[in-house]
């Protein structure tokens, strides 16, 4: 299982703070992120977003990068702190 | 979990909090039995009256608990390969926030003060491109989650 | 008589003192009703327990009264012409001075915070090399007077 | 008349804060230097310091600047301030 958190924008956008992938073997966040889609297609179009950031455990990765199991996903727009 | 833990430096401090905080306290802090850093250079970021010529209210802070921290950690530990630094703070607020009020402070300590606004301004460019806050500003024409600013990316990158 | 002066900015304060000042007093003037800058970035300067290897226990400075004011003046107009700046304070005291003492404070607003870090460090780097101010430190060796630093001279040059 | 005042380490070397140049009319800096030796040759090989800086009326200035009567002339080591 891997935890999956959406923030700002994109929150509001899928309407959702936290889902979950049921999935047993590692995945790359690219592949996660088809599944996401493909569990709700109405996600989409904001998924699909180039400009979105990607971390995993609370690191910045891109697309190739491999979540395993128990690892945090999260997905937002870029950040706008400051 | 492959959570990558990196100790935070002694002279580091990293405060996220609704509440405001004093800079003079923040100041003191960072001078306090502190005699052989010469340079103090603090930055204290603040909510504006105007974006894009718009009148702002006020501005709502989102952040992503655990990574903030952890992303700040990173930057610190970045500028201190970089320059010989004393000590550090960093501190940002989350929730609403009106105009005037205090949004973030940075605060540097060195023997020499290159390398304080050196170390604070790499640690404010990156904050604004790497730290995971994001500003919804409440203006006359409604709620606006705030886009990011090509400015911020290029300023990091010059680093 | 030749003397040229310059008027002061309204939203400049320069103050040349024997006592101590407050750095938060000294914030809040920046802030007071200014609600167009975002950014504040200060720069606090005070004295170190170690110079190129001597214990200091203190120093006294002395300065040229008339000449210091006008050439902070000066430097200050000059970074106005380079930056969009807000409110600027610059401080120096004069006088006996001990270790962990406050020296000099620089203070700068403006609504961008790339201006206020480069303009506080532009005024910092040409007190250092043309404001008439000179230090005489007591150390374990007796008192003496500091010496200029090529690498003051050379970080103003690099404006 | 022209006022000449000293600061720092120069004024204790010369063991005087301030002096005058009786001159009623304009003169280089470089030639009130020699004035200044002339009536006091003790004071030659401070005054000769390559780093003295000048100011003429609280603005730096050079050798070749003109110093007018009524003028304030000051010398001074480089400044060692902030």
């Amino acid at each position: 299982m891997i935890k999956v958190s959406f923030f700002a924008a994109l929150r509001e956008q899928l309407n959702c703070n936290e889902t979950q992938l049921n999935v047993s073997e590692s995945i790359t966040v690219e592949q996660a992120r088809v599944l996401l889609v493909e569990s709700h297609p109405e996600w989409q179009q904001h998924l699909k977003n180039n400009s979105l950031l990607t971390a995993v455990n609370h690191d910045l990765v891109d697309d190739n990068f491999i979540v395993k199991p128990n690892d945090e996903l999260a997905f937002f727009p870029p950040v706008t702190g400051g | 979990m492959s959570k990558t833990n990196i100790p935070p430096h002694l002279n580091d401090r990293i405060v996220i909090q609704t509440q405001d905080f004093s800079l003079s306290e923040e100041v003191n802090l960072l001078e306090e039995n502190n005699n052989e850093d010469g340079a103090v250079v603090t930055f204290c970021g603040r909510v504006r009256n105007n974006n894009l010529g718009l009148d702002v209210k006020g501005l709502t802070l989102e952040h992503y608990p655990g990574m903030t921290e952890k992303s700040l950690q990173k930057i610190i530990l970045t500028a201190r390969k970089k320059w010989e630094l004393g000590r550090i703070t960093v501190i940002h607020r989350v929730g609403k926030l009106f105009i005037g009020e205090q949004i973030v402070f940075v605060g540097v300590t060195s023997k020499h003060r290159g390398n304080a606004f050196a170390a604070n301004e790499f640690i404010m460019d990156f904050l604004k491109v790497k730290a995971p806050f994001w500003k919804k500003e409440l203006t006359s024409e409604g709620e606006k989650w705030l886009d990011a600013k090509s400015s911020d990316t290029n300023k990091a990158q010059e680093w």
